[in-house]
């Protein structure tokens, strides 16, 4: 098994037919995922990708014609709200927003409705999620894995590749990894992955990489020492010589009135009894210390 | 992006809220006139406010009040020019003072953990809310809006409450609660605080009456809103700025100046943001934060690099790509034609993973770049060249 | 309340929906004028349409074309003074008439069984939707907005692809379908009505342009909130209303003239329904609808007796009052002294129950009214005094 | 047992200081309700009807401190949604809004909140509900009533105290008398009240009493032909002589574009087995006629 997404993915693709929503949906179909339909507002009835997947006027088309149950969005950040909130009434259980730049105001109507609707928002500004072997929506290079049984969450996007190569290179597979986004205001929080993780079969133990900004690594933190005692788990937080008041690239990395910094994060999660590694590279030594056997 | 103490009574005082007069002034002589109207207009004293984008300008003497015009333009020579954290003043703001009666605080903030709008509000005004947050954390009152209808009218009620304002001042407090909140809305800011609000006392016709008004004003926008806001980014300040800022936002790139030798290139902000942390571990010191985003062709490769020289303090350079949908080899490509037209010679170090990392790497070995296969090895070899060039730490 | 097309495109021009321009005339001559400036400015034809507040103008030959200034003005004068069922045609809107290339129906309710705004769509536009819904209730798309965040982008172009409006039109059908639901928000209508929504064909600089155009609006505001928009309360047609209706306005009486000979004064609505209806059921035919609202007083039944009274064919007056909030004394002593004033002698049966019943029996009984203990009495004894004074039936 | 209000009925009046509050605030204690505080911003501390009931300065302290479970709102129609809102946000379950001339865009979210909460809304503009010998919430005056078994559920005021009254003196008591208001956007229909009291053991019979406008009645003569064969019902629909496209007095009593006629919900109402009288006072006679025995 894995999270989120796996080999019963049905995946519809938000703005296939743009330029990076056509790159990203061929490297998906070359992983394996299985993409069922496209949507582009006028462009229904065209079929995309060498003909092999139709496309559709709207989302509520594109679930009643082809069972999709995943979708995954491109479209740009002015339209993106509407996407999601377009594929909560389709009836979409599991959506995924690659997007960046969307204003955080515009976002809070939405993943109250998607949390009033049952359904589960990954990002947005998020490099998606990648379960090897099974599936991957999103824009996480798939070269970089090793179908394996460690879990790895992230806010992140490059960091992410980093760590994974280095896991990967160090022989040490991933049952899924998700980038929930850097961003203040995002549907799925490390919290939400880790009870994921803690009810997957498959994963064995989990990396969870964090950045300066929040408080997300701390809730996590508190909930994974009560709840994942036992679960080898090792941590990297980004950031640590990043200075006070300024926003680090991602809208959500900034340490503000002194809170959100490095220090409190990884002291959080010591506390846990989660080892946090000064580099990515360190990570599969950390992991291995902490009880990985795979 | 933070704007100016005067430009957030701008954006108060459009939504209609009870902000005193105020007026800027870049000179003394202007400040001057302006206390000259104020105090014709009836007012006690003036106060002179230090425009700057840094807390703690009232601890640096950057707030100062004045009896007379005379007093105006010489308080405000003295402040004008002023270093505060590192910034020089370059404008007051010259205000009626008020007579203060009572202060309270009242901010609204987008809060992450909650994912709503919340409205903050205590009794102790005046004083910087994380202190009273660390002091007396339960002195501060928060109710959240509601995540699709904003502010209730009952909400605003219950915090007036909470913070003993009830009374005369009940339905002026609803308003300016709501008025926070849809000045938050209207302009896309995650930040609305007004610190003191304050109960000021003003003689009338008919005596003295008390009432409710925004004494200071502090708002921060949401830097991705500000493109629907072209009106709003007018209001970024130039004069704090550093000129490189301009540049990197025309080219889409993250751009932070730091104190260090060692200029990073990265794709990516968690990767940058890693790739200074690993050059602190490996001892040196990071000269800024660099994230040339998602997909960078040769031409932001060049202007990122432009950035990194313009700092004089620059030693050697640490270049960082994971590729995705960024492709090394237009990254390697930058580079070498970035560093052909380059009038300074510094070390550089690459490192370039990922999509056509290959091609990259052959590249790069032709143009006799000095390169690296991991991030820590790229580090360590950084902070080396950047000492050899009498720079590091 | 209902208002007239000109002023429902005003509301829509307002939001910034496209409606071609058009002018109102009074009078044969400002038509004429009218038709000269938009066939000046290019128009083939021009088409003029009786303003009236009632459907079917059309059919009745209240809508016509004109090809030249004189014809318009010559055609104005058949329209101006022409009855539409029952009303006086007082003005006419005269505008370009556009070549239509295809006709579509767009309207937002407020409907009551989902509690929503919904707006519906078809293919069969130019016709009345109530036509269509019973003809072919499937040619009849709709979406319910999102109770709290209004009408989705993504609604608006599930309509549009439903009633085959895709292509270039799709972005504009977007825009026109939230600006209907933004009209209906910011002036609290529960009905705003574009019929049709057509393609139109004009000639441009560079050959011949499709566009979508609202050539017909049909707006009607919710009258609990009109209070809140003083300027709409200025688009009340007091051409086509009852001089009646301002009275009863005045005093909060919900009152509405028939065709009848039994004046009724009852409070409450639903109470003065069944007072209609029984007064219909023993035979007679009410001459109005009218409800005193609750805690009525002396001068709210006065007021209320002068409105029955103003209509020569009252022959009977029959007041039913339970009194609740209302009290039954009141009413009486409200009743006697109306009557003292009251020029005209009409019969008038009296039954007051509930709140002070008994104090307002004795005031009645001393003042020599006829009353009745129950509704179907009253009744019967209105009808019987209308045909007295030979009105009833 | 009664529906929605009874003797475990715990009363908070929002406006009781004002003018109609105060009055019907008296006959509810007279009537013997149990009024456990009332609510205006500003009067929090003060005491109520001759120092009997608490003031507080909001709901959430009213419920608080007394428990309160059932509200009343008498406020003006520009504060009266927010009192509803306050008082689902301090979590009291029945509300009842009295006030009339609320715009009906106004209600629109307030009652979607109202749902999503699981809250349950009688208005607005309505008389409120009563239930003989055990407690009466709202202005329905109480001299009218009998205890006994017959529900009542009407859109009116004046007229179901009319057939309220035309019950008890036939000797027809009645379980809980519930007036749903006149608007067109209310938070309980009809229906809603019929599954209320087909779910009641002490409500043996059931009459509706309607009017012009809307298929509210509809709806309820559908469910009540499928859920309420063999429960004794009457009807009474004003309206048969209202003109087309005139409000009637209620926002909610107009007939347009031909829908909404007393005759199509006559034949609703009689399609599904339901008499209908043509006058109040024969409710009764409908009544025993349908095998009411009470």
């Amino acid at each position: 098994m894995s999270i989120l997404i796996g080999r019963d993915t049905r995946l519809v693709v938000h703005g296939m037919t743009g330029r990076e929503g056509e790159f990203h949906s061929r490297q998906m179909l070359d992983f394996g995922t299985r993409i069922v339909a496209g949507m582009t507002p006028g462009k229904g009835g065209l079929y995309a990708l060498d003909n092999r997947v139709p496309v559709f006027d709207t989302i509520a088309e594109a679930a009643r014609e082809t069972g999709a149950n995943t979708s995954c969005i491109f479209v740009p950040a002015a339209g993106a709200p509407d996407s999601i909130l377009e594929a909560v009434g389709a009836g979409i259980p599991t959506i995924f927003c690659i997007t960046e730049g969307i204003p955080a105001l515009d976002m809070l109507p939405v993943v109250e409705v998607v949390r009033a609707a049952g359904a589960r928002l990954i990002g947005p500004n998020c490099p998606g999620a990648t379960s090897p072997g099974r599936a991957k929506v999103g824009i996480i290079p798939g070269s970089i894995h090793r179908e394996g049984s460690v879990g790895v969450v992230s806010r992140s996007g490059t960091l992410t590749y980093e760590a994974v190569q280095a896991m990967t290179d160090a022989g040490i597979g991933q049952s899924t990894c998700v980038g929930i986004g850097g961003d203040p205001i995002i549907g799925t929080t490390f919290l939400d992955v880790l009870r994921l993780f803690a009810a997957d079969p498959e994963t064995e133990a989990i990396v969870l990489i964090g950045e300066i900004g929040g408080s997300a690594e701390e809730e996590a933190a508190a909930w994974a020492a009560e709840h994942l005692r036992g679960v080898p788990m090792a941590a990297f937080i980004a950031g640590r010589t990043a200075p006070e008041g300024k926003r680090m690239g991602h809208a959500g990395a900034i340490i503000s009135g002194g809170r959100g910094t490095a220090a409190e994060k990884v002291a959080a999660l010591e506390a846990a009894g989660i080892r946090v590694a000064s580099s990515p590279t360190e990570i599969p030594a950390l992991l291995r210390a902490a009880g990985y056997r795979g | 992006m933070k704007i100016q103490e005067a430009d957030a009574k701008s954006l108060l005082a459009a939504a209609g809220l009870p902000v005193p007069p105020w007026s800027v002034a870049r000179a003394p002589a202007e400040a001057r006139a302006a206390a000259e109207r104020f105090l014709g207009d009836g007012a006690g004293r003036v106060v002179i406010k230090a425009q700057v984008l840094v807390g703690g300008r009232g601890k640096a003497g950057g707030v100062k009040l004045a009896g007379s015009p005379r007093e105006a333009e010489e308080v405000a020579g003295r402040i004008l020019g002023m270093d505060i954290k590192g910034i020089t003043v370059r404008k007051v703001l010259v205000g009626p003072a008020a007579v203060i009666v009572k202060e309270f605080y009242l901010g609204a903030i987008l809060d992450r953990a909650s994912r709503r709008i919340v409205l903050m509000a205590s009794a102790e005004g005046g004083v910087e809310i994380e202190e009273v947050a660390k002091a007396t954390p339960e002195a501060i009152h928060r109710v959240e809006a509601h995540p699709l209808l904003g502010l209730l009218d009952y909400q605003a009620r219950e915090l007036a409450f909470a913070i003993g304002l009830g009374g005369p001042h009940l339905r002026d407090f609803v308003r300016i609660a709501r008025g926070l909140v849809a000045t938050m809305k209207a302009n896309d800011a995650d930040l609305v605080e007004v610190n003191p609000l304050a109960i000021i006392r003003e003689s009338g016709p008919e005596g003295h009456v008390e009432r409710l008004a925004c004494l200071d004003a502090k708002v921060t926008l949401d830097d991705s809103a500000l493109p629907r806001h072209p009106d709003l980014e007018k209001l970024r300040d130039l004069d704090e700025e550093d000129p490189a800022d301009a540049e990197a936002r025309h080219y889409d790139i993250s751009f932070i100046h730091l104190d260090g030798s060692i200029g990073c290139m990265v794709n990516g902000a968690g990767l940058a943001m890693t790739t200074m942390d690993l050059v602190k571990r490996a001892g040196g010191e990071p000269a800024n934060f660099l994230d040339i985003g998602g997909g960078a062709k040769a031409d932001r490769v060049a202007a990122a690099m432009r950035l990194i020289l313009a700092d004089p303090k620059v030693r050697a350079i640490l270049v960082n790509i994971f590729g995705g949908i960024t492709r090394g080899d237009e990254v390697a490509r930058g580079l070498i034609e970035a560093r052909s037209r380059q009038e300074r010679e510094v070390p550089m170090v690459v490192r370039i993973v990922g999509t056509n990392a290959e091609e990259a790497g052959r590249l790069l070995e032709e143009a006799s770049f000095e390169t690296a296969a991991t991030l820590d090895e790229a580090a360590t070899k950084a902070v080396a060249a950047a000492r050899a060039a009498g720079g590091a730490a």
